[in-house]
């Protein structure tokens, strides 16, 4: 298991590809990929508590392994001003069942959009604010 | 005693820094005390005890304003998370 | 959307990326990933029916169109003789949100695991033999 | 009348082709009719009458063998779908 925050982006068939390379049993990566989305958004910065977060996806992840059979989960989540259109985060999940790729993916992903320890800055033409905690789970 | 303090987001804006040494007399306190203590400067630090649904984090890990801060201690005050 | 079936490789990055760079909306996208298994298969070999697969492809990504909004979805699924590590197959799917994305996303996947016309014939070192419907979802 | 025959998987193995042309006297057969037909041809054949859960789709729509077959269509055989 992986995780990284990080401002650059990443190469997410380098990563499935990667997560799969050293079992012979993974017969499934279920991943997800969330962008910025465009419309009203000029931009998005993301904040994070360097340490504490870390540690709570780290303690998700491992959450995720103890209700399913997994074979390797990799997080990678950017921080920093992001524009429409670019790669926020991925979470891909190796299993060698479907099911279990599936739902842990989505588990994690859950818990990202809605408890994990980052801070949204939304840019728009009418100016620049922080995102509220019950608005921010609309988003992808 | 000393400790470490951390404000993300809007306070982290709001103060003009993301963190501080405190310095605070005796050998322990709450979090709630500290919060009360750093809002006793006046503004903008005033906002720490009108802020609703202010969070406390005591060494990393999400704690209530009743948790005991001690020397060394690395307390981070912010908002509620609005996820990645 | 955009079905394959086809007997090459395939770069789920590039796929990712190109299903979203349309759409401002897109904030999500979940894929999943098939693998052959290794283990006691040496390689296994999937025959399809030129045209019917394709079409009955087609029909079960509409329908997931008409269950969830969905902004693009990319299937490809390969055929011929594949080894253990190998990419069997990709479904991608964008939405505006991640529920949307991921539960389509599985939808069509088991479709394809169990109903698509596709036949799987394994090679072991005990031999080669065509894959029984009944035991055939066991996998991935 | 003519129709075209695909076989797939283990059935196209056992028969050595994918396809083949059927001329079958009359206008119109059902599906079933159209295997015994070609079943009573002999051995390797002779395995679509014994074939447990043959499946049968005409002009690629899965159909039961009660199915109407006519001139021009395309006929396929073969064994219960294993997925991707």
């Amino acid at each position: 298991m992986s995780i990284s925050i990080q401002e650059a982006d990443f190469d997410s068939g380098a990563e499935i590809a990667t997560l799969t390379a050293d079992s012979a049993d993974a017969g499934a990566v279920a991943s997800f990929v969330g962008l910025v989305r465009g419309g009203e958004i000029r931009a998005m910065t993301l904040e994070h508590y360097p340490g504490m977060t870390e540690k709570a996806l780290a303690e998700i992840v491992a959450e995720a392994r103890r209700r399913w059979e997994l074979l390797g989960v990799r997080v990678i989540h950017r921080v920093g001003r992001l524009l429409p259109g670019e790669r926020i985060v991925l979470v891909a999940v190796a299993s060698t069942h479907r099911q279990a790729a599936f739902a842990a993916c989505e588990f994690i992903m859950d818990y990202l959009k809605t408890r994990a320890p980052f801070w949204k800055r939304e840019e728009t033409t009418a100016g620049s604010r922080w995102v509220d905690a019950r608005e921010s789970d609309d988003e992808a | 005693m000393t400790v470490k303090v951390l404000y993300f987001a809007g306070l982290r804006e709001a103060f003009g820094t993301g963190s501080e040494e405190i310095v605070f007399p005796g050998g322990v306190v709450t979090a709630g005390g500290l919060r009360d203590h750093i809002a006793g400067r006046g503004e903008p630090w005033a906002q720490l005890a009108r802020a609703r649904n202010l969070r406390c984090a005591v060494n990393q890990a999400m704690v209530g304003f009743d948790a005991v801060v001690q020397e060394g201690d690395e307390v981070a005050f912010f908002p509620p998370v609005t996820g990645g």
